[in-house]
């Protein structure tokens, strides 16, 4: 019920199996009328079970939800924001890296740039977009448009889903650590304001390329860590088993990631996540985003505002 | 232990290694090395007068930041900032040790509080700023002390005008503080801008090994950046890319040699010639507004925390 | 003969050739013609009525600089400028005919006075200033004309705070005023130099074909660029380069489609949708400093020159 | 004897010959002593002939002299200019192109950058610097040093001597007309003084990329032109043969660029062309550039000097 034609997330599970239950009682109710007793009773612990399911994500679930194969992705977002948004293409230097969406459009009575990395829906989108992780050329295509918009006085968006930079040869070759260092060097001193919704999953430098913003918000499912748990795991622990360790000990969901002090707000998604209703979470995340848009709007300094946000972050003994 | 006592110590090594004769296994192990790269062996010796640099195949061995100091900075010039910012534990990280097991680990292999050490300097007579990570300490890896150093060092270059040089060697950032150490990303290249658009001269100097997180960020942000002659510089490392292609890597892959290639880097320099060279380029770009006011640097070293 | 007159002219052209039923060899071959593309036998009309687009096939065909401006300005909204702008000959060019002999060829060939016309406008209500350029005079080449005229059009934008919309289609500069024409290439990028410093949105629309100096100045300085479908692109020519690496290129080579997927342009829009494609863009640039003073644009078409 | 060892150009023959039958005379002059009234009337023949030579070249003759395989290169000046000059690599995005050459150094009592367009000497040099024409990256390479070199207020120089832009399918690809113009529209700004020398070949916009600068000098022989001859006599004349009326018909040469306003000043060379004497053309070429950035240090507004250098060039009627 819950997840719909979805197959159930393996926490889902008891949730699923008890539903198949239900469905079968149901279809017994018809001939058998003394079910129905069961059947409700059935339907309150259903409701229970899955209160208490939701309501007790641990790290490694929430980690299942933001990369579902459903969730709404990037571009999802943008058609529901404003179905006449225009894309902008390509880094003007030989490349256009469709891992890197950028567009402009209307969001309430704002204009504004919206820059956001892309996991592909099917096979063929998941190969072009190397599965949301961008080239170096992806983030120069964003830099540009970042320049674009501070030209224009267009406030930026920044939709964060991205399992990391691609640690690849070519990208290795065309610099990646530089295409990531310098979008922190220009995001850090660009005169419009940025806010950037972590969508999905939050990785590392690849994430952070494009998250170094006035006002960064997470989705209620999603992730933000400096390193894949799974590499985590096979780093520290030496065991790609503990994955769930990995989630646990880094702090990677939105609440930890508040309560850190990097994030400034938590999006509500619908009951079991975003995939539920890609409408609701596309309305919900455009209000989040105009409320804090209108807060930024009387910020002094901007640029001092983003700086000093970043300056005070660091735990250590003076 | 202080760096003028870290200092005048290993010369009285030196001199007691020099004056013995007779050496147990022990000791010849300890004298003698087998060159990384081409398997000479070498007199230990001989390879630290001769810079950690193997005479027969030029193999640059990884030296500390003290070492790094020791070499760049002219004699009892260099005054150390910073030196009592320490690890805390924000996230009580445990994987299959504790995160401040771990560090007391790294502090009694390394002799060192932190992975960096920062401070004032002349060079070759020119007053600089200067930062030099060590490998050996933590893998050279950035978490919130490391971070908020750079910052640091990168704002007091910003308020005295002096030229900046940071030497690099990490393995990316540090894990156990998760998401801060991430954000050093951030802090670091923010503070850079500021440095920029200051005008004042930052030299990166990347040598074996700088990946991840240090790339990622100030060690690829140089106005001029230098690496050692084979020093091994990347965001991903080798293996990695190498499960993720499924095919290996050339030789040269990621070698400052394959970086200058491809563009990425200003020059490769041996270490006998990276004080003179940046002598030299400090002196390149020593021209109005980054003239460096003498009177920012005290003339005799400060007391070293 | 004047702009109002040109529209007014081709109206009535139009109207004639409706009215028309029995038509001789010649007349049928004015009013039809095959696709360049599909080979379809396509009626001129009908052709014109499609903006010169093959109904079947999609291919756009060149259209001239009046055609342009014509489609993309509002009715009666546009105003020449620098209309007696005309080419001397400098450096009394001579190849097997003179430059003299050449421009005026140029002209009776195309009816215009340089490859380019420029002006003040409206699209769909927002006031901008448009520059078409016309293939049809001299190849649409730059010489010191164009060169000027796209220079004066820019200040005049920076001036008036309006939008800049260039639509370019050019073979390159023109040889017969020599280094004159390579000038323009700088000329024309410093202008827009300063119109980027005012924060002046500025449109560049590429179509077939165009190359050389056009492209290497104005032409790829868009903030925004757009290129018809199928219009080849590109610095140097395909011909030459294939004598060059001395092998086949790519059929899709230097197509709107290639320089899309190689990250050069920004989109490619089917000529139909051009208006409203432009006059959204404009929409979305106009906040604050980008916002165009009402004052700026006559409310009636000025007298053209 | 001019020539020294080297062959001589085409036009130079004549005296190659008169030069011969000297010899020749010389040889048999112990045995003859009669010979040496001819053998001085030979000589005075040989310096007429040598003025009259070098002082009537024509266009092509010139640009025989500015491509000569001994003429000396951007390498050649910089390491005369400043034996220590430190050479900066890289456009940082993956490329280093060894067709464009940046360095530091000391000329005279100014500290500069020097950028200029390298020919290669032998075989294999000449491959790897693409025979003089830049890649793209080669431009863009250009374009950082010339940011770096605004940033701490150098000077810069330029060294040209280019066949023009690459006509390839990579530098297509990767967008080399926008290289070419985005170096333009950032040259017109940059807050230093820029001065160019174009040393052999000024071909095109693979020159101009590096050529918008607020002194333009030429060496005497050096030429300067919106397309090569060749390209031009096969455009124009459909002839590949019609070289020398292209080389007239532009308007090539330092005297007519200088005519037609474009450039600043000529430098003269050794008698017969620059590689007659390195050291010397290298020692000339040096004071020139210092007088010109003397001139220039005085100026008030040094952008609006460069621009308002080239806003003024065109010829038409208004
Ligand atoms: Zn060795
Ligand atoms: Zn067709």
């Amino acid at each position: 019920m819950t997840t719909g034609k979805l197959p159930p997330l393996e926490f889902e599970l008891p949730l699923a199996n008890l539903n198949t239950q239900i469905e079968a009682l149901e279809r017994q109710l018809p001939s058998n009328p003394a079910l129905e007793q069961e059947i409700l009773e059935l339907h309150k612990q259903y409701d229970n079970l899955k209160r208490s399911i939701y309501g007790n994500l641990r790290a490694i679930d929430r980690l299942a939800i933001a990369r579902h194969p459903q969730r709404p992705y990037t571009r999802d977002y943008l058609d529901r924001f404003d179905p006449n948004w225009i894309e902008l293409h390509g880094d003007r230097h030989g490349v256009d890296d469709p891992a890197m969406v950028c567009g402009l459009l209307k969001l309430g009575n704002y204009r504004v740039l919206i820059v956001g990395t892309q996991k592909g829906r099917n096979i063929r989108e998941k190969q072009l977009c190397n599965f949301g992780m961008p080239q170096p050329e992806g983030y120069r295509k964003a830099l540009r448009c970042f320049k674009h918009a501070e030209k224009f006085n267009l406030p930026i968006i920044t939709l964060i889903d991205t399992p990391g930079a691609y640690p690849g040869m070519a990208a290795e070759e065309h610099n990646q650590a530089q295409a990531i260092a310098y979008n922190l060097f220009e995001l850090a001193n660009l005169k419009v304001p940025i806010i950037s919704v972590i969508l999905g999953e939050g990785g590392s430098g690849g994430a952070l390329a494009i998250g170094l913003t006035n006002t960064i918000l997470m989705l209620e499912n999603s992730v933000y860590s400096v390193i894949s748990p799974e590499g985590c795991a096979s780093i520290l622990w030496r065991s790609p088993t503990k994955v769930q360790e990995a989630c646990e000990s880094m702090k990677i969901t939105a609440q930890e990631n508040k309560d850190l002090g990097i994030i400034d707000d938590i999006i509500e998604e619908p009951l079991g996540g975003a995939h539920h209703n890609w409408n609701l979470i596309a309305k919900t995340t455009q209000n989040y985003i105009i409320k804090y848009l209108d807060k930024l709007n009387i910020e002094n300094d901007i640029v001092e505002h983003r700086t000093r946000k970043f300056r005070k972050i660091g735990c250590f003994k003076d | 232990m202080d760096l003028k006592d870290w200092f005048a110590n290993r010369k009285k090594n030196n001199e007691t290694a020099q004056a013995k004769q007779i050496l147990s296994t022990e000791e010849y192990c300890a004298l003698w090395i087998s060159c990384f790269q081409c398997r000479e062996l070498l007199y230990t010796r001989d390879l630290r007068q001769n810079l950690q640099v193997c005479p027969k195949c030029h193999y640059h061995f990884r030296i500390g930041a003290l070492d790094r100091i020791e070499h760049l900075s002219d004699a009892n010039s260099f005054c150390e900032t910073e030196a009592n910012l320490i690890s805390s534990d924000p996230l009580k990280f445990f994987d299959t040790l504790s995160y401040e097991d771990r560090l007391k680990e790294a502090n009694q292999k390394s002799g060192l509080k932190e992975a960096i050490i920062t401070g004032t300097c002349t060079i070759q007579g020119h007053p600089a700023c200067l930062a030099a990570m060590d490998f050996g300490y933590f893998g050279g890896s950035m978490g919130s002390v490391v971070g908020e150093k750079i910052t640091r060092i990168i704002e007091l270059a910003c308020d005295q005008r002096l030229p900046l040089i940071i030497i690099s060697s990490s393995g990316g950032a540090r894990m156990q503080e998760g998401i801060l150490s991430l954000m050093q990303l951030a802090k670091t290249s923010a503070a850079l801008k500021k440095l920029h658009d200051c005008a004042i001269l930052y030299i990166s100097v990347l040598t074996e090994p700088t990946f991840g997180g240090v790339t990622a960020s100030f060690a690829m942000l140089g106005d001029i950046i230098i690496a050692e002659p084979g020093a091994r510089i990347g965001f991903a490392g080798r293996r990695v890319i190498e499960q993720t292609i499924r095919q290996k890597l050339p030789a040269d892959f990621q070698t400052a040699e394959y970086l200058l290639k491809h563009g990425q880097i200003d020059m490769v320099i041996e270490r006998a010639k990276l004080p003179q060279t940046i002598a030299n380029l400090i002196d390149l770009h020593s021209l109005d507004c980054n003239q460096p006011k003498p009177e920012a640097i005290a003339k005799t070293p400060l007391k070293i925390h």
